[in-house]
């Protein structure tokens, strides 16, 4: 139910600031092509191959325009809901990046499938409309549109395969628990309203009315309640028992899309809530975002240890990556936002690669193990050996891994560093030691994992995968496999190209 | 430039034997570990012969190799080496061959990967040794550990997995609170100097505050208190060691605890001489234990490797008590130290090699009388135990002999308690060299090959030498005021 | 303008809130569950209106409206979730839905 | 490279070549390089006694390299040769050449010939090493180099399990001392500054600091330097605190009791503490600690050598009582006395082995004194050298034994650091030894032929002239070593003879052996009348306490290796191990506690968002 602003007169909206939106309007025009293309012809190829093209044309006009200078600054302010700078249309490609190579990943998911799945892929495009929106969005109520539109769609997706055996589970309780944390966050957002009396990001300071007289104390807990909403899409650690069954439920894909694309949109949206209210020099947030840090280093990390399945074990890690994420927001002034950027920005990216790469080869060894009978999820026991009969894949796999364990060599740890960097500066010794602690537990699982792929015990017992083990992989995606590998090995030894990018 | 040349080198032909293991190469079955073979020895005579006729003084730093890395940060890849790299390094090239040669038969299956991981460690050692940038010393610190663990996971004995990972954690955590102080000191100098820089000769003009100098040092001094096993960090080292293959722990033992020796003198006593000098009596009494509570437990054990590797923890002991009496004596002490244990631990760690390929166990429980069936074999075993327990004559005594007069002149009482270390050495080394060697032969075992004589005879010859004659080494150090 | 102060409608939305979490959290049946998610997010409404009243802005009543559109997506979803549900387990208890532990 | 430098480099060579070839050379080639090698060093020695007499500086030095330098001082491998060391090397090789003569035949059916030829070599060359070094860190190198061909040769028949543990104990007692001796040097070089043997005896003198005694506690460097010298020698010559390994290194050949327990190794220390004699003058307290240890191990030696069944462990208790005289001396201050008597010693304990060696040949390995017995008729030869070799020992006047003790008991009275009672210890030794030679003779010699009767003696040593000819020449050295007179004037302080001793001194000095005679010709009559077949030793429990070295292995296996081996047990995980690993532990139990919290349950999790929120208004409150 996108609103087209089209309709309304032109005053509101000038051509610069139409340029400046342009790549979110692109996108819902494409969703009403799609659903235009529905009702012409309903074949599974066409839609997909259209997906795909809306979501390139996205992501060439948002390059575009970010090597142009429109963006540069504080970016332009479109009516008071949005405001477009860099770093929102920067978090916007890797959202369509992750979207397009979700959307690539489902189309062998999908061909397994005897009827056709469009619907699958709107709201796919739905899902990267609401990021679009949020990274945006400078106004809660752009916040609260683009959150919803994202939930809705992804409750919609987490449960499509009618016939697993979770759908239904994962389904409801993605629903009621978004729902629960879209009201916590809508009384937040109403009781800082009510305190401040105007719902956009930017500050400003109008007086009490006559009567009210100012409560402090429902201000601070409209933060904390607007926190928690956010903080439960990221998963942070107190709310983050939702993750690991909806990871585990849903279908793989769509795993990758919640934990790259929505965690993306939010925490840009959460930085640029942060940054933009300048809650950082508001003491008691502070204390909130270190403790919930600290919590989702440890828990995430202490949780994960003896996982076994893969798909529940990178729903942890993904709670201890954002938990190490949390150090960029306690910035303590404003002219190091930038900086502040710039290391979320590259911890993001590389967060990004690792998860795309492992869940690649996560959907390879399932697709091959899906016409072997049995359905049951992947886990660490099915990888033994994989370094021996399919190397690129199990290559690939160590060094996502290594990435995601901050180990030099990967894009990972130059992330560490910066966060490092950051947190050193601002003498955040608390989170200083959590990142360290943290990072050590991780490696108690992480390490396994690695020696999982040599381990090549010719009994094995569970005989899940059979003999040969050597998957029959397309060209396409051994070249797609290979372009990662490269790519998360360039920017890991080479980190200048990423941030040169960013930098400018 | 040629020092990335090594080490980019040792990189490819490690890659070059893993894709050639064993394929037809004009008509040639090819063999991985040749190809290592070959390799290491070009090189480490490329680096010989390019140090011996390079103009530069190597009394101080001389960069090598400066490129601009990550300019944002100011990183760049630059490359230095003196007298203690270039050291270290002729080290760490040489029990590079002893490794190849150790692993000759040793490793079967999958020997291409192998060969790669045990080139790439080196190549990562050589970059330690001679990385200035700090953040490129963390890169190659961090570097060096992963183609070691992937040796111990994969080629390793019954409990590898569980040794890798301790060995991973142990080092990695201790290694981010050394990451931690490194930013701390890049800010540091941002904000007295002005800009960002990580390059370690910078970092020596700062001066610090008391206080902030050593929480400083403190996150170096950790870091490589683990790498140089001083006992309260030391218990990576036995489990590492017994379930590393042969070729694993001569390189853990000859070069990976030397590369703590080599942070602690470059990065703790050069980069922090005021906060490390009152910090001297926690350092030596850290030390004076490692050395006690090693022999202890190297008394105890039954596993030939636990027992060497406990020997270790004790040799290392007295550099780190050396080290921190901050006494020229006791520098030259820590140099000799520091390369004969190198040489003495990897023999002891080879021998425990052919042992166990001859009755695969390392339990000192199912050897004993072997002098009888490989009399050659017994008289290294002896000459190896006499470098461990510090026999005068070879390099050993010599290492120990100066670094306890020379802690003697600061620290009196704690080296009369290290000197209780040599008798505790005495002992070890005898159950070490009794068990297996003497008693009554219960399994006859055939003798040293060729090759394992070509390992042994180098190492003893080169022990001996320096235990004679001690100036080859000792002349580049002298007048080395700390 | 009846001058209820700004503390009491507050006081009010959270109490009613408070209603609708219990609400969701005791409730056995899932049928309920979104009944007690509509509380939760009409006192969110109540707290908007009382808000936007305060300010003498329209502010508050635009995201009430906003926040009917979404109640109504959500019972939609949550309905059709439901039947799915009914004809799947044959019961519409919410713990029959715990299979995936650890 | 001069000659001095080339005595230690025959036996090296030979000591390689051994090695090297091993089994492959035959018993006669390696026989001939070994007893060649040292014949060659034995006269280089003494061609260079007599350059050193003829020439005026009366000191020898050679210079090969720098080893390594200890700051300003330089550490280097050169060899010094005076008058005091001239005796030692004429003893080590002289003595050492017909030990060596002897072990070629002794030794000649076992079938590692060859590496025992080559550990004897080593040995020889490691003392000369020792007695000819300039510098405390190549007498150092000497002195490990000797413990470690003592631990090999004691250990040389490695199958027994007791031999390999005596071995052991050796090894490890005497790195004891060592490693006190180790913290004398680094004691000397911090307080002199300077390693060199010369340097350190003049400085020891004229530096003030040294002997100062610092205010506070009374003890100043040159005590701790000599008493940590005292221990070094305490190791090594088996006194008495270290004394225990001495009597169970009888487990290896005998030639090697012969060569390394009586003649040489043992009187390394007795040699180090003479040769530091400047640092002992500086700390008198320390050289009357050295007298008075010298005369409890005297005594208790003695008493031990009473008890004893094996005959090889007689003449170990005996070689130790007899190192008390020499350690005796030493604390007197009777320093040339000390060292004729370690001359002469040398000579009639060589003998007194061998021949014992001869004996248990001949009876095939037959060790035990009461087993033996009326061996006079049987083997004429060997009872008459013996009977000159304990003549000697008990110093009957005329022998060479006699001359060297007599110096040193009337040394005794008068010297400042020694005293009358030191005099009545030593009176009372020789008493003890008179005592324990007899009985010794007539347990071996005289009395009933205790042995089967049908045993054939194995006559292979009768007829060997060679081993005849060296056996004769000792016998004669030990009788007329005496008459040598070598003067140590200009290398030892000379002892206060001047003032004289009172005259009955010298006469209850000669009388006392005739006492021990007689008293133990009527106390013994039953081990040597001729009618009395089965004799056994007695078990009563004060013998056999002395016949186990009066205890001291009991306190020390009850003080020192019970606790060490009981803690090293206790701790054998490795106390900071289990730390680490309780801490794994305890992150193990919070992973279970936390996927315990992730039941699955829908109602569960939205039930930790209110409660995670309310925890965190507290946190914002508190």
């Amino acid at each position: 139910m996108s609103t087209s602003p089209e309709i309304t007169n032109s005053v509101i909206l000038s051509t610069e600031m139409f340029i400046a939106l342009s790549p979110i309007l692109l996108l819902s025009f494409g969703i009403v092509l799609s659903l235009l293309l529905i009702a012409w012809r309903r074949s599974q190829k066409m839609i997909a191959l259209f997906t795909q093209f809306i979501l390139v044309i996205t992501l060439l006009l948002t390059i575009h325009l970010l090597s142009g200078d429109i963006l540069v600054g504080s970016g332009t302010q479109i009516t008071t809901l949005l405001n477009v700078d860099r770093f929102s249309y920067l978090s916007f490609v890797l959202i369509c990046i992750s979207a397009f190579v979700v959307v690539s990943l489902s189309r062998s998911v999908l061909k397994s499938e005897v009827e056709v799945h469009d619907e699958y892929y709107l709201l796919i495009l739905l899902v990267v409309l609401g990021a679009g929106i949020l990274v945006v969005s400078d106004h809660f109520a752009s916040l609260f549109l683009g959150f919803e539109v994202l939930s809705i769609s992804l409750v919609g997706l987490v449960g499509y395969f009618r016939e697993h055996e979770h759908a239904v589970e994962t389904g409801f309780k993605y629903l009621i628990l978004s729902a629960t944390a879209s009201s916590f966050m809508l009384l937040g957002i109403a009781f800082i309203y009510s305190q401040t009396g105007n719902l956009s990001f930017a500050v400003s300071s109008n007086v009490m009315p006559w009567s009210a007289q100012p409560l402090q104390i429902f201000n601070s807990v409209g933060i904390l309640l607007l926190f928690s909403g956010i903080a439960f899409k990221l998963s942070l650690a107190p709310f983050h028992f939702w993750s690991p069954d909806i990871y585990q439920g849903s279908p793989t894909p769509i795993t990758l899309l919640m934990a790259t694309v929505s965690k993306v949109a939010m925490f840009t949206v959460l930085i640029k809530c942060c940054f933009s209210q300048n809650y950082f020099n508001n003491e008691s947030f502070i204390e909130i975002i270190t403790v919930v840090a600290l919590l989702s280093m440890l828990v995430g990390n202490i949780l994960a240890l003896k996982q076994q399945n893969i798909k529940r074990l990178m729903a942890y890690s993904s709670i201890a990556h954002f938990g190490y994420l949390l150090i960029v927001l306690t910035v303590s002034s404003l002219q190091n936002t930038e900086f502040a950027w710039q290391g979320a920005l590259f911890y993001l990216s590389a967060y990004l690669l690792a998860n795309i790469a492992i869940f690649t080869v996560l959907l390879i060894s399932e697709k091959h193990r899906d016409n072997m009978s049995g359905d049951r999820d992947i886990h660490i026991v099915d990888w033994h050996g994989m370094f021996w009969k399919n190397r690129l894949s199990a290559v690939l796999v160590i060094f996502s891994v290594l990435a995601l364990a901050g180990i030099p060599l990967t894009m990972g740890f130059v992330g560490k560093f910066y966060l490092l960097n950051q947190a050193v500066i601002f003498k955040s010794w608390w989170l200083i030691s959590g990142l360290v602690i943290g990072s050590g537990i991780g490696l108690a699982y992480y390490l396994p994992l690695i020696f999982a792929l040599f381990k090549d015990e010719k009994t094995l017992e569970n005989q899940v995968v059979d003999g040969s083990g050597v998957y029959l992989v397309t060209t396409g995606k051994q070249l797609f496999m290979f372009t990662l590998l490269i790519s998360s090995l360039l920017f890991g030894i080479f980190p200048d190209l990423v941030s040169q990018f960013i930098y400018r | 430039m040629m020092l990335t040349f090594v080490i980019l080198g040792l990189l490819l032909s490690g890659s070059l034997a893993w894709y050639s293991d064993d394929k037809p190469f004009f008509g040639v079955r090819f063999q991985a570990k040749w190809v290592a073979l070959v390799a290491v020895i070009i090189f480490s005579l490329i680096f010989v012969f390019s140090v011996y006729l390079s103009p530069l003084n190597f009394q101080t730093l001389q960069t090598i190799a400066h490129v601009s890395w990550i300019n944002s940060l100011n990183i760049n890849y630059t490359l230095a080496l003196d007298h203690l790299s270039i050291t270290l390094i002729m080290l760490t090239l040489f029990l590079a061959l002893i490794c190849i040669l150790v692993s000759w038969d040793e490793i079967q299956e999958k020997s291409g990967f192998y060969y790669f991981n045990l080139l790439a460690t080196f190549a990562g050692i050589i970059g330690v040794f001679s990385a200035v940038d700090m953040f490129l010393f963390f890169f190659f610190w961090e570097v060096m550990l992963l183609p070691m663990t992937a040796l111990i996971a994969i080629w390793g004995h019954e409990k590898r997995y569980f040794a890798a990972i301790k060995f991973f954690i142990f080092t990695q955590v201790s290694s981010l609170l050394m990451l931690v102080a490194i930013i701390a000191m890049a800010y540091i100098h941002q904000q007295q100097v002005g800009d960002l820089s990580f390059s370690y000769q910078d970092w020596l003009s700062l001066e610090l505050n008391n206080e902030l100098a050593l929480y400083l040092m403190l996150g170096f001094f950790i870091a490589f208190a683990v790498k140089l096993p001083s006992v309260p960090f030391h218990s990576w080292l036995p489990d590492a060691h017994t379930q590393a293959p042969t070729a694993g722990s001569v390189l853990l033992a000859g070069v990976l605890l030397k590369t703590g020796a080599y942070g602690l003198i470059r990065f703790v006593i050069q980069l922090f001489p005021q906060a490390s000098e009152n910090f001297a009596p926690i350092a030596v009494t850290l030390g004076v234990v490692s050395i006690l509570y090693g022999a202890k437990m190297a008394f105890a054990q039954t596993d030939f490797k636990r027992l060497v590797a406990y020997s270790s923890i004790s040799h290392m002991g007295f550099v780190m008590l050396a080290l921190f009496s901050f006494n020229e004596i006791a520098y030259q002490g820590v140099i000799v130290t520091i390369v004969a244990h190198g040489l003495s631990s990897a023999a002891l760690f080879s021998l425990a090699g052919m042992i166990y390929q001859r009755i695969h166990s390392r339990n000192l429980t199912d050897m004993g009388g072997f002098w009888q069936s490989a009399p050659r074999m017994g008289g290294f075993g002896l000459a190896f135990a006499a470098a461990a327990f510090g026999l005068p004559g070879l390099a050993n005594f010599v290492g120990e002999f100066l670094s306890l007069v020379g802690a003697y002149q600061v620290f009196p009482v704690m080296v009369i308690l290290a000197a209780f270390g040599l008798i505790g050495s005495a002992i070890y080394g005898m159950v070490l060299f009794q068990k297996t060697f003497q008693g009554s032969s219960l399994k006859t075992v055939p003798d040293l090959s060729c090759r394992e004589l070509i390992v042994s005879s180098s190492l003893l010859m080169l022990l001996v030498i320096l235990g004679l004659y001690p100036n080859l080494l000792l002349q580049y150090f002298r007048g080395v005021i700390l | 303008m009846t001058d209820i102060p700004l503390a009491h409608v507050l006081i009010l939305s959270s109490l009613l809130f408070t209603i609708g979490f219990v609400g969701v959290v005791v409730r056995k049946n899932t049928l309920f569950m979104l009944m007690s998610l509509e509380v939760m997010l009409n006192a969110v409404g109540v707290a908007f209106i009382g808000a936007g009243s305060v300010w003498q802005e329209a502010d508050g009543q635009i995201m009430f409206m906003l926040i009917l559109t979404l109640a109504a997506a959500e019972v939609a979803v949550g309905l059709a979730l439901l039947i799915r549900m009914q004809r799947r387990y044959r019961t519409l208890d919410i713990d029959v839905l715990s299979k995936m532990k650890g | 490279m001069n000659l001095l430098a080339s005595l230690p480099l025959y036996p090296l060579l030979s000591f390689l070549v051994l090695i090297s070839f091993g089994k492959r050379l035959s018993w006669a080639v390696a026989s001939w390089l070994s007893v060649g090698a040292m014949g060659l060093s034995a006269l280089c020695s003494m061609l260079l006694v007599a350059q050193l007499s003829t020439s005026e500086v009366n000191v020898i030095t050679s210079h090969l390299w720098q080893w390594f330098s200890v700051g300003s001082a330089k550490v280097n491998v050169s060899f010094y040769l005076d008058a005091l060391s001239a005796v030692m090397i004429l003893v080590v090789t002289g003595v050492g050449f017909l030990i060596h003569l002897f072990a070629a035949i002794y030794m000649k059916s076992d079938e590692n010939f060859t590496r025992f030829m080559a550990y004897m070599n080593l040995f020889i060359v490691a003392m000369l090493v020792l007695v000819l070094a300039d510098n405390l860190v190549l007498l150092y190198l000497g002195w490990e180099g000797v413990g470690l061909c003592s631990f090999l040769l004691i250990g040389f028949w490695y199958q027994e399990k007791n031999n390999v543990l005596a071995a052991r104990k050796a090894f490890i007692v005497t790195r004891i001392g060592d490693t006190a001796m180790a913290i004398g040097l680094f004691l000397l070089f911090k307080s002199l500054s300077s390693l060199n043997i010369v340097e350190i005896n003049q400085l020891a003198q004229t530096s003030e600091t040294f002997s100062l005694s610092i205010a506070n506690n009374e003890a100043s460097d040159a005590y701790w330097a000599a008493l940590l010298l005292l221990g070094g020698a305490v190791g090594k010559s088996a006194q008495l605190p270290l004394q225990t390994w001495l009597p169970d290194a009888m487990a290896g050949p005998t030639p090697v009791s012969a060569l390394i327990h009586a003649a040489t190794m043992v009187t390394a220390g007795v040699y180090l503490i003479a040769r530091m004699n400047g640092v002992f003058i500086m700390a008198p307290e320390v050289m009357t600690y050295v007298a008075w240890l010298g005369a409890i191990t005297l005594l208790l030696a003695g008493v031990a050598a009473l008890a004893q069944t094996d005959i090889k462990r007689v003449l170990a208790y005996s070689t130790m009582s007899q190192i008390g005289y020499m350690m005796l001396a030493l604390g007197a201050g009777a320093w040339s006395a000390g060292v004729f008597h370690l001359m002469t010693h040398a000579f009639f304990k060589a003998l007194l082995f061998l021949t014992a060696g001869a004996v248990i040949l001949a009876l095939h390995h037959q060790q035990n004194l009461f087993k033996m017995g009326g061996l006079l008729k049987k083997l004429p030869f060997e009872s008459a050298l013996f009977f000159i070799g304990l003549a000697c020992l008990v110093a009957l006047p005329g022998t060479s034994g006699f001359f060297s003790k007599e110096a040193i008991i009337a040394s005794l009275w008068l010297s400042p650091t020694a005293g009358a009672s030191l005099w009545w210890c030593a009176i009372l030794g020789a008493l003890l030894t008179s005592i324990y030679s007899c009985r010794l003779f007539f347990l071996a010699f005289l009395g009933e032929q205790r042995f089967p009767k049908d045993l054939v003696i194995s006559d292979h040593l009768e007829t060997n002239h060679l081993l005849r000819g060296a056996l004769v020449v000792l016998a004669l050295l030990s009788l007329f070593g005496g008459l040598f007179t070598i003067d140590l004037s200009t290398v030892l302080p000379l002892s206060n003879e001047s003032e004289l001793s009172p005259g009955w001194l010298h006469a209850v000095a000669i009388i006392t052996p005739f006492i021990g005679i007689a008293f133990s010709w009527f106390y013994f009559k039953r081990y040597r009348s001729r009618d009395i077949i089965s004799l056994n030793e007695s078990q009563s429990s004060w013998l056999v306490f002395c016949r186990n070295g009066l205890g001291f292995d009991v306190i020390y296996r009850f003080l020192l290796v019970k606790p060490y081996c009981f803690i090293t047990q206790l701790n054998r995980r490795d106390l900071f191990d289990q730390l680490i690993m309780l801490s794994a532990w305890y992150v193990e139990i919070w992973r279970d506690v936390l996927s315990a919290s992730q039941n699955g349950r829908l109602r569960w999790f939205a039930g930790t968002f209110g409660l995670s929120l309310v925890g965190l208004i507290l946190v914002v409150i508190l």
